[in-house]
């Protein structure tokens, strides 16, 4: 068999907020993907480079361009911040080369800003919004307050959902709009409180969640029979709260690694590789890992490490299967889909083993976890 | 160019949190003179200048130059009429040479000089008039030298310098001996006499000997207010003056 | 007494100090006995602010030797001469802005016993009693004068260095402050005065050190004041 | 009223020799004019770019003796605002960089007026907070796309003729623009305006009394340094094709003081040397990032311990030259 | 039931008085952080004159100690709330020895840049140690639950921040204007050669002025540890807001401090309620506002 080489290229965050959900582990799980291809296919060499975009997408472009012009990579992938992602999505389409993203949350990449070189892989806004208002208002919660980020992601995490909850029969009562980093939650809290709903929306991410969580907590507003829906929460924030204080959250995610023993498998490996017992692997890595070895697949397919449209075409007309996220597709937007899942955080004793930390509370089918493609306002879509 | 008096105050008044440090001061500087303003620790002298170069707003009462009211203007602007003051601690710009230095006060003529895309070498029309006005006070063997390295007395005759280049008419000088010795106080007293001609100079001084021999008029200041005017042996023998400022010590 | 060296209250020897780069004393030699009053004279940046800081520890770097009471304190840090029983009164007055009058007075901790009590201290300065609570800066410069003065008499140190006590004072505030330092002398205080002021120094002094360049270059005592005039005149332009 | 870049000039050593800076200029021409055959295009672009940037805030630092901790307000907003004026309104790239430096230039009046009322590390203070509020502004703001930022950023055609999509092109034209601003910089310095901006730094008190007014100067000081800090920031919008949050975050702004103190406050050249080094090292460190903050921490502390004059500063210094 | 409305200039929206009461106390409640921050941040400047960048990164030390405490040694809240301020203020004294200590003669602007240096570093080495999603810190379970106070519910945890700030507040005002080693920092501020030269270890006390600086920045960290999320960047993000804080209260001013603190943090919470969409900017705007009407802040002693 010839051989054929492949360069990939990561550009991520090693070193700052996005570090725990992509950064290192994604490094790691491109390796294990890596190392499980070529034991079906030796002949096949991939080379991984790696670049920390700081989150900065000057630094994000830069790299980019770099690792095309000069490094000559074929793939580029994951890329948490969604800046930097449609910033590269960008160069990508204009050095018409591949590139996956994983980490990024805005489902404007198969959107409006959708283009023929890129690929969105594990997860988008438009999923955490649909999974977590859906669910919810189909078990009793029908009326929702919204304590949104006040920024360009923020209303769009909660114009989605909002859209999904009146969908459902559910109804909105209000919102309030806090600046992005607050520290103080608790004025906006008692907004919350005082509107009587049933269900507060976080439309927001990060520190912003955890320090809503953390607050509500205090203030009784669980207690009180109000339920908190975050609508970007990742394994690693619940760490940061603690099974007490986040306890019956309720989230979305595409993947999660107890829900069956494949996935646990691969977190033994991806462990081993990642060398830091106090990480969990997430959905990010969990498709990083599934779309490099799509992309290969692709590769060996094609014969060889093509230009970006045709790889993408190529991966498009094939179907996807892999261990962690099953069988799945990818529409025309660029849109991979796989089933969803509806997650509640456990109780501290309902707890086991360190990393144990869900129950599902509900499969969302592929075909309803993703926005249908006619939906999505990319050109592409005809 | 008109009236005997280039400065006049009319009921000068500046308070502190309830403490009045100038009251009512009624000062007439006659034009070509050297005016001295004496009195003891605290009777408000700086104070007074400070008002008279808006480095501090009166609280009650007018200033009038040369019969305009310069009560509201901003200490740039007072320069720009022509009265320009020392200060009581050295003020040179320490890392220029002597000769930049009083290019700077030269340069003032240009008007704004905010045009920062003409090259520093238009200046060089002032090195002579700079240079004349260096060698004025003695310092022509310093000129490249930077200010930051002249001895105290040597500063105070480029300050000097630097002032006379603005071509003032008036001249506020405050305490111009203070700190020197023996001879640097004469060799500064002749400069204040020398630049005095064509010039009104008001000054601030504890030195009474340099008072006696320079002033043509002395005003009496305590506790802010005027306590006595006049020329020197006027104001020497006035009783009250002995006993508030000079003591016993003087005739 | 003029040769009476050893067994002084304050011996320096060959003192040399600099700031940063540059040298200032030169070798200053000088002694002060027990309930004298000194004077160092000397012209512009001849070294006498300098001296009176060397001997406080307050220069960049200092050699020499400086005996106060038969103990070396020329390793010493300022603050551990100050605690052996030196005060000092800068030239600038240093009286703080941010305290009132009675903060500035009460300052300087005290050393040793025996200093005078507050009241004597008000007895002295009568015009500090009525303005205690007063911002320190906002004395006039006389009082302040009186004020940096009295603060170093609550210490108990029982040699101060004044440095040009008299700098912008009015002359009758002169007056005020010569009879305070005859007060002090007769209190059983030794002073080292650093003058300009010819004038004012000789009605108040035991005995004078002439500085030039960093260096002590005469001496006599105030009994031969007559006879060296004409050096005076010479050295100081006086 | 200490000036912030000035060292204690001590006494021994011998006179500063003339020349230093043609030959620095020479030297720094024929690199810019190689640099594309010999490295990434793209790379010294940015460079250039920072280059510019933090040559603008040493401006003010290093000349007048402000530390403005809220240069990232002109670059960041200046950027915003050339990025959005090429691709929404269809401006020609030369017109929408003059729109942003206009843009910078404006913000840097209404800043500048504020701040310049205090000195030393109240002005720091000041211009920080102001420029966090106008981060807060980029944030929320419609057009900026919060932090997603705007990205496809046309390119165009400068003039009319310059097809900028050709790295070429940009590339010198970056380099012109750079080149302009620093010998405009140069210019500014060395005028009679810069002469009295010496002396305010010297002594401000002195330079009122003999009748200028010197908050005007120091506004005017500060809006100069402001647009040319926007025209580095729009450049740059037009090089990388975006605009983002980044640049109008506070750390942006500490960045430039990093560039600036690293390669040398008040020299002409350091913030060149200062904006290559670091941009090189984001890069370089790129690949084990995790000790990116700590080694930006570190040099900043090392700087400011023992090469206060910075690595420019200090070869001047040596061989007693003026950079 | 009252309702308080904003004239109509202003938006004319509404909300019920008891609702403002709580958001009133709320604000208070911010404020008292902002308070102790910003306190730190004027002692250390008003007796080193050295703006202290690294104030945030020592806040967040602070909330990381007591999480390590917890996590290493079992140690709780209470204990943390007393280690932890000395463990953080230690680490500033050796800040101070080997660096500060060499800049006090040098421009201020050095210092600045300098604790930058320092906040970087910070802020890095915890961040690779720890990730930057945060730590969990639970509340103590003596201070969970609340008061039901008819307009509000008041977490007890809140009640006692607001005590224990006021407390630390006003005892460290007390300290430094009232008592004789208040008498001793405040001179030596200005001369401390002077003071130095009066007998007084200036250098030593300097030190340990700063280390308390710090230990005050730790303090707060403890205290937000359990309802603020502990990560490595909780302290860049609330540095600035507290600059603003200290620029309008007056640098140096330890009363300027504390009140500018609280009042900020009542106008920012009604600002969270009226116009949520400003409550980040109103505390910038502010300040531009006193900066033209008293440049030197509100209770700024020298301009
Ligand atoms: N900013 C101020 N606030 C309050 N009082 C002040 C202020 N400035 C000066 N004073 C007071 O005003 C009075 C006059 O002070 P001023 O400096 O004018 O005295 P002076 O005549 O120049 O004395 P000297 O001869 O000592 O220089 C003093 O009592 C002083 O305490
Ligand atoms: N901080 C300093 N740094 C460098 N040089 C200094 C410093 N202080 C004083 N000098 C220099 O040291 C020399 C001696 O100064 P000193 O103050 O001891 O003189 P002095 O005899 O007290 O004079 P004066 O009568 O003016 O007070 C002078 O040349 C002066 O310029
Ligand atoms: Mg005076
Ligand atoms: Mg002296």
């Amino acid at each position: 068999q010839q051989p054929i080489n492949v360069k990939i290229g990561i550009i991520t965050d090693m070193s700052s907020l996005y570090a725990d959900i992509a950064g290192p582990g994604s490094v790691a799980a491109a390796r294990l993907a890596i190392a499980d291809f070529k034991k079906l296919h030796p002949n096949v060499n991939v080379e991984i480079l790696v670049g920390d975009h700081l989150n900065k997408p000057d630094v994000g472009t830069q790299l980019a361009n770099q690792f095309i012009d000069v490094d000559k990579v074929d793939m580029l992938i994951d890329t948490p911040n969604s800046g930097v992602a449609l910033a590269i999505s960008q160069v990508a389409a204009n050095k018409n080369v591949i590139y996956i993203v994983s980490g990024a949350a805005a489902s404007d990449l198969t959107g409006p800003k959708c283009n023929a070189n890129t690929i969105h892989w594990t997860y988008d806004t438009w999923m955490l919004a649909n999974g977590t208002g859906s669910a919810l208002v189909k078990t009793g919660g029908t009326s929702w307050f919204f304590l949104t980020s006040d920024y360009a992601f923020g209303h769009a995490l909660e114009r989605d959902t909002m859209a999904v909850v009146k969908a459902s029969g559910g109804n909105v009562i209000g919102a309030v709009r806090h600046p992005l980093n607050t520290n103080d939650f608790s004025s906006f809290l008692l907004q919350a409180q005082a509107s009587k709903a049933k269900v507060i929306g976080l439309a927001n991410a990060g520190g912003d969640t955890i320090n809503s969580i953390k607050q509500a907590a205090e203030f009784g507003i669980v207690a009180g029979g109000q339920s908190l829906a975050g609508l970007l929460v990742f394994a690693s924030d619940v760490n940061a709260l603690g099974l007490k204080t986040a306890q019956g959250l309720v989230l979305t995610e595409s993947w999660y690694w107890d829900m069956n023993d494949a996935n646990r498998e691969w977190k033994k490996r991806w462990d081993a590789e990642r060398k830091d017992p106090s990480k969990l692997p997430t959905m990010i890595h969990a498709g990083v890992y599934s779309a490099i070895l799509h992309y290969l697949k692709a590769v060996v397919a094609e014969g060889g490490a093509k230009d970006g449209k045709t790889m993408v075409a190529k991966m498009k007309s094939m179907p996807t299967d892999d261990i962690l996220f099953g069988k799945g597709t990818i529409d025309p937007n660029g849109r991979k889909r796989h089933p969803a899942y509806l997650l509640e955080v456990k109780k501290p004793d309902e707890s086991k083993y360190p990393g144990d930390i869900y129950k599902v509370r509900a499969t969302i089918p592929a075909d309803q976890a993703f926005r249908p493609a006619k939906d999505s306002g990319c050109p592409l879509v005809n | 160019m008109s009236g005997k008096y280039v400065l006049e105050t009319e009921n000068l008044t500046k308070e502190f949190a309830g403490f009045v440090a100038v009251s009512d001061v009624n000062l007439k500087v006659e034009r070509g003179t050297i005016h001295a303003l004496i009195g003891p620790n605290g009777a408000g002298k700086t104070t007074c200048f400070n008002l008279l170069t808006k480095f501090l707003t009166p609280t009650r009462g007018t200033i009038k130059y040369n019969g305009q009211d310069i009560t509201r203007l901003y200490p740039a602007d007072i320069a720009q009429l022509g009265v320009v003051r020392s200060f009581q601690i050295s003020a040179v710009f320490p890392h220029l040479s002597v000769l930049e230095n009083v290019r700077i006060a030269l340069q003032k003529k240009r008007g704004g000089s905010f045009d920062f895309w003409r090259p520093a070498s238009v200046l060089n029309v002032y090195n002579e008039r700079a240079r004349s006005l260096i060698s004025d006070v003695g310092l022509s063997a310093f000129e490249n030298t930077l200010a930051v390295e002249l001895p105290y007395g040597r500063k105070r005759a480029l300050e000097i310098a630097t002032t006379l280049a603005l071509d003032p008419e008036m001249l506020l000088l405050d305490e111009p001996t203070a700190g020197m010795g023996h001879e640097d106080i004469d060799r500064i007293a002749a400069l204040i006499k020398a630049v005095s001609a064509n010039r009104t100079i008001l000054m601030v001084e504890h030195n009474l000997s340099v008072v006696s021999n320079l002033s043509n008029k002395i005003t009496v200041l305590t506790r802010g207010r005027v306590l006595a005017e006049g020329d020197y042996k006027t104001v020497s023998e006035n009783p009250q003056v002995r006993e508030a400022y000079m003591g016993t010590g003087h005739a | 007494m003029l040769d009476r060296v050893s067994g002084a209250l304050l011996e320096i020897s060959d003192l040399q100090a600099w700031y940063g780069e540059s040298h200032i004393l030169h070798g200053a030699t000088l002694h002060v006995n027990e309930g004298e009053v000194v004077t160092l004279l000397g012209r512009n940046g001849a070294g006498k602010t300098t001296t009176l800081k060397s001997i406080m520890g307050i220069v960049g770097k200092r050699t020499g030797s400086v005996k106060f009471e038969g103990r070396e304190l020329i390793r010493l840090s300022s603050d551990a001469i100050a605690r052996a029983g030196i005060a000092f009164c800068p030239e600038e007055r240093g009286i703080f802005a941010s305290l009132d009058v009675e903060e500035n007075l009460m300052l300087p901790p005290q050393v040793r016993t025996g200093g005078l009590s507050r009241e004597q201290i008000f007895d002295l300065f009568p015009n500090l009693r009525e303005r205690l609570k007063s911002q320190g800066t906002k004395l006039s410069g006389g009082e302040q004068q009186m004020l940096a003065i009295g603060r170093i008499l609550r210490t108990g140190a029982r040699l101060l260095l004044l440095d040009e006590p008299t700098e912008g004072l009015a002359p009758v505030i002169i007056q005020q402050i010569g009879n305070t330092i005859r007060k002090l002398k007769e209190q059983g205080f030794t002073i080292l005065l650093v003058e300009q002021n010819f004038r004012f120094a000789s009605t108040v002094a035991d005995r004078y050190y002439i500085m030039e360049h960093g260096k002590v270059i005469d001496e006599f005592a105030n009994s031969e004041l007559n006879q060296n005039l004409e050096k005076l005149h010479e050295y100081l332009g006086v | 009223m200490e000036p912030a870049a000035i060292e204690q000039k001590d006494e021994s050593a011998p006179a500063i020799r003339a020349g230093g800076v043609p030959v620095a200029f020479a030297i720094m021409l024929a690199l810019i004019a190689a640099a594309p055959f010999v490295t990434y295009p793209l790379f010294v672009m940015q460079v250039l770019c920072f280059a510019l940037f933090a040559c603008a805030f040493n401006l003010l630092i290093g000349y007048v003796g402000l530390l403005s901790f809220g240069h990232a307000l002109y670059f960041g907003w200046a950027s915003y605002v050339c990025a959005h004026t090429a691709k929404v309104w269809g401006l020609p790239p030369e017109l929408a960089i003059l729109t942003g430096a206009a843009f910078a230039c404006g913000c840097g009046i209404v800043a500048g007026s504020l701040a310049i009322r205090r000195q030393g590390i109240y002005f720091a203070m000041i211009t920080l907070a102001l420029a966090q509020m106008m981060y807060f502004f980029a944030l929320q703001a419609k057009f900026t796309g919060g932090e997603d930022g705007i990205q496809g950023v046309p390119r165009g055609k400068m003039f009319g003729v310059l097809d900028l999509g050709n790295e070429l092109v940009m590339y010198y034209v970056t380099a012109a623009i750079f080149l302009t601003g620093f010998l405009l910089i140069y210019r500014i310095i060395h005028s009679p305006f810069g002469e009295v901006l010496k002396a305010i730094r010297e002594n401000e008190a002195r330079a009122i009394s003999l009748g200028y007014k010197t908050d005007r100067y120091k506004l005017m000081a500060f809006v100069l340094s402001a647009t040319l800090a926007g025209v580095a920031g729009a450049t740059k919008a037009i090089v990388l094709q975006q605009a983002s949050l980044t640049d109008v975050n506070w750390p942006m702004s500490g960045e430039v003081v990093l560039i600036a103190l690293l390669g040398g406050l008040g020299t002409l050249f350091g913030p060149v040397l200062g904006a290559l080094i670091i941009l090189a090292m984001q890069y370089k460190l790129s690949s084990f990032g995790e000790w990116v903050l700590v080694a930006q921490g570190a040099i900043f502390v090392l700087c400011v311990l023992l090469f206060r004059r910075g690595i420019v500063g200090e070869i001047a210094n040596f061989f007693r030259i003026r950079l | 039931m009252f309702e308080f409305c904003l004239p109509a200039i202003l938006g004319g929206k509404c909300i019920p008085s008891a609702a403002l009461f709580g958001q009133l106390l709320i604000g208070l409640i911010n404020g008292s952080f902002y308070a102790l921050l910003s306190l730190g941040l004027a002692v250390i400047f008003g007796m080193l004159n050295i703006i202290n960048f690294a104030h945030g990164a020592q806040y967040m030390l602070g909330a990381f100690t007591a999480y390590l405490l917890l996590q290493l040694t079992g140690l709780g809240y209470w204990p943390a709330l007393v280690i932890a301020p000395i463990v953080v203020g230690i680490t500033g004294i050796i800040v101070e020895r080997t660096m500060l200590q060499w800049l006090y003669k040098l421009d201020h602007l050095y210092g600045l840049l300098l604790t930058f240096g320092i906040a970087l570093i910070l802020e890095g080495v915890v961040r690779n140690k720890y990730g930057s999603a945060g730590l969990p810190y639970t509340l103590p379970d003596s201070l969970r639950g609340g008061q039901n106070l008819g307009f509000m519910f008041l977490p007890n945890y809140r009640a006692w921040v607001i005590g224990a700030s006021l407390v630390v507040c006003f005892g460290t005002w007390f300290i430094i204007e009232r008592t004789r080693l208040g008498a001793y920092l405040r001179a030596a501020t200005e001369n401390p050669t002077l003071v130095r030269a009066f007998g007084i270890n200036v250098p030593r006390m300097i030190t340990l002025t700063y280390g308390f600086g710090v230990a005050l920045a730790a303090f707060a960290g403890v205290m937000a540890a359990p309802i603020y999320n502990v990560s490595p960047q909780m302290g860049s993000e609330l540095i600035i807001v507290v600059f603003a804080v200290v620029v309008i209260g007056g640098m140096g001013s330890i009363l300027g401090a504390i009140f500018t603190g609280f009042g900020l943090g009542v106008i920012e919470g009604l600002t969270k309620v009226f116009f949520p969409e400003a409550s980040n900017t109103v505390i910038f705007v502010i300040m531009a506002i006193v900066l033209l009407v008293r440049p030197a802040g509100l209770f700024g002693r020298r301009a």
